[in-house]
């Protein structure tokens, strides 16, 4: 019975990682500006990555395979998942920094208040 | 226990979704106008590539093939790293 | 400009179809599928033969890729490991020169934020802790001391990105440190490698780099460990090997980052 | 046999993204372009069983490769002449 719920719970948070998936890939190719494309990432690497890996971590424990490999299989997935909740995020917002700190791509916005701020002097973080 | 089976009917859903994410992101990556673009279609490709060689270890039953989806988890954060660092130290536009 | 343009795409054209025709001459001459389900040749001997105990040329241990390196062609991968070494201590010749001359440390400051060195200080423990277990186990699942150290040096990295190379020297991992931890293991490995030849002296047959016994031979390193709890195997000298060469790795390209940072943020702009 | 159609895929966008390497004139792309081709080149391994090669692949030809070719660009001009 709880293996049921387990799989079909796991089954059910892959699919709709699946679905987020595509949707932020879509989002990649037809938003038009890099700080655009942002909003795609978040849903590429949170939607995209730790829900199907959570999921498949509880598929993974419902199967009727040996005990020491569903272990395993779970284990990673978790870890994996971990991984990507805590890189993801810090890896775009840093490279968002340096991208608009180094002028790489110019947004094109009727106000930059960071800008500005940096333009007076302010060290902001 | 769930039979194996069962999973074995899903699992040609599941590598179709993520495979077909896989081929879209890498277009992207390789139409971009910019590092930075690529670099953030780089991080979301990756991710799409950790689930798909978790799916090849469940399809194969074997639990080995996946202690390299950790080293990779961490890739991302250098290649963000280092690309914003040699941005920010003089090598943007 | 449209030369360039129309390049790759003739390119790829061109390198398809050269596939496409290959694969159709490979699958109709047959070459795919020969011997797709059979072992053949030297595969049989080293698959039979290594995770079997009671065979008699068995290393005991489960990971076959792992045993055929360090138990049949153990003198061999101690060379592959020397001559790492030996481009290791090269590089310290070509860049310590310049770090000792412009003693200028970086911190890492003006590209990371508090973000980035808070996600580094609780990604670098998997990491070490994953490392570690690839080589520990290397005997019996996938992996072994090159490959954890090759994961480990992930690690160091990503805090020389985050925190500058100030961190990681104020902490103790100096030059000096890191190149005797090298040198250590290198020479420990060659150590357990020369003990079946004092044994030879002493009392009879045995070979340079020997795992276990061997039918004309019976010197063999401890390979199951009884315990309270169950037996612990160890597949004789190849975990000692792979946990030694896990520190030669990682202390060695630790120390080759570490220099090669230190020269790149050498005069870089604040 | 799906999964020697993901790999058949995969190696397909390697081949894309090392043809695309020779063409680029921001050598920046190009060094990005090369761990690309490095993951799909992972798929390809994960895909006929050599996890011992796999781990190794991913530390050094992706994480470490990377890393050596932007400090050496450092040094260097980042676009190439026409």
């Amino acid at each position: 019975m709880i293996d049921w719920i387990l799989f079909y719970l796991g089954l059910a948070l892959t699919l709709l990682g699946g679905a987020m998936d595509l949707i932020a890939s879509i989002g990649f190719f037809r938003f038009k500006d890099f700080y655009m494309r942002l909003h795609a990432a978040t849903i590429g690497a949170i939607g995209g990555g730790f829900y199907p890996l959570i999921g498949l971590a509880l598929i993974a424990l419902s199967l009727n395979l040996d005990v020491y490999i569903k272990a395993y299989i779970s284990g990673v997935c978790v870890i994996a998942a971990a991984l990507i909740a805590l890189t993801a995020p810090a890896g775009s917002h840093i490279l968002a920094r340096a991208t608009h700190r180094s002028g790489e791509v110019v947004p094109k916005v009727i106000v930059d208040r960071i800008k500005e701020d940096m333009e007076k002097g302010g060290n902001e973080p | 226990m769930v039979s194996y089976s069962v999973l074995e009917g899903v699992l040609p859903i599941l590598f179709g979704l993520f495979t077909l994410a896989m081929i879209i992101y890498s277009l992207r990556v390789f139409t971009s106008k910019s590092v930075s673009d690529m670099v953030l279609a780089v991080d979301a490709l990756t991710i799409d590539l950790i689930i798909i060689f978790v799916l090849i270890g469940l399809y194969y039953r074997s639990p080995y093939l996946l202690i390299g989806v950790i080293p990779l988890a961490a890739w991302i954060l250098i290649l963000d790293i280092v690309v914003s660092r040699y941005l920010s130290k003089g090598g943007g536009k | 400009m449209r030369k360039s343009k129309t390049f790759p795409v003739i390119c790829l054209i061109t390198t398809i179809s050269i596939v496409l025709i290959l694969a159709v001459l490979l699958n109709i001459s047959g070459l795919t599928t020969y011997g797709v389900n059979e072992l053949t040749g030297l595969a049989k001997l080293f698959v039979l033969n290594i995770p079997d105990p009671t065979k008699p040329w068995s290393s005991h241990a489960f990971e076959i890729v792992t045993a055929i390196l360090w138990d049949q062609r153990g003198l061999d991968t101690y060379f592959e490991t020397s001559v790492l070494f030996l481009a290791i201590v090269a590089s310290v010749a070509l860049l310590s020169y310049y770090g000792r001359r412009h003693v200028l440390e970086g911190t890492g400051d003006g590209y990371t934020t508090m973000i980035v060195k808070i996600v580094t200080k609780l990604v670098v423990p998997i990491i070490a802790v994953v490392s570690a277990s690839i080589a520990i186990h290397g005997h019996l699942t996938p992996g072994g001391g090159f490959q954890g150290g090759s994961v480990f040096v992930v690690a160091p990295v990503l805090i020389l990105l985050a925190y500058g190379s100030r961190f990681l020297s104020s902490r103790g991992f100096n030059e000096l440190r890191l190149l005797a931890i090298r040198a250590l293991s290198v020479t420990l490995i060659f150590v357990v490698g020369l003990v079946p030849v004092l044994y030879f002296l002493m009392h009879g047959t045995a070979y340079l780099f020997q795992n276990t016994y061997k039918p004309d031979s019976a010197f063999t390193y401890p390979y199951l460990i009884p315990t309270p709890i169950g037996e612990i195997l160890t597949a004789g000298s190849i975990m000692i090997y792979n946990i030694l060469e896990f520190f030669a790795v990682a202390a060695g390209f630790t120390l080759a980052i570490l220099l090669l940072t230190r020269e790149f943020e050498r005069g870089e702009k604040k | 046999m799906i999964t020697l159609i993901i790999g058949a895929i995969a190696v397909t966008l390697a081949l894309v993204s090392a043809i695309l390497i020779v063409n680029e004139k921001d050598v920046l792309k190009a060094i990005v372009l090369a761990g690309v081709e490095s993951v799909f080149f992972a798929i390809a391994l994960a895909i006929f069983l050599a996890p011992d090669l796999l781990i190794a692949y991913i530390a050094i030809g992706l994480g470490l490769n990377s890393l050596l070719f932007i400090y050496a660009l450092k040094r260097g001009e980042r676009y190439e002449e026409e």
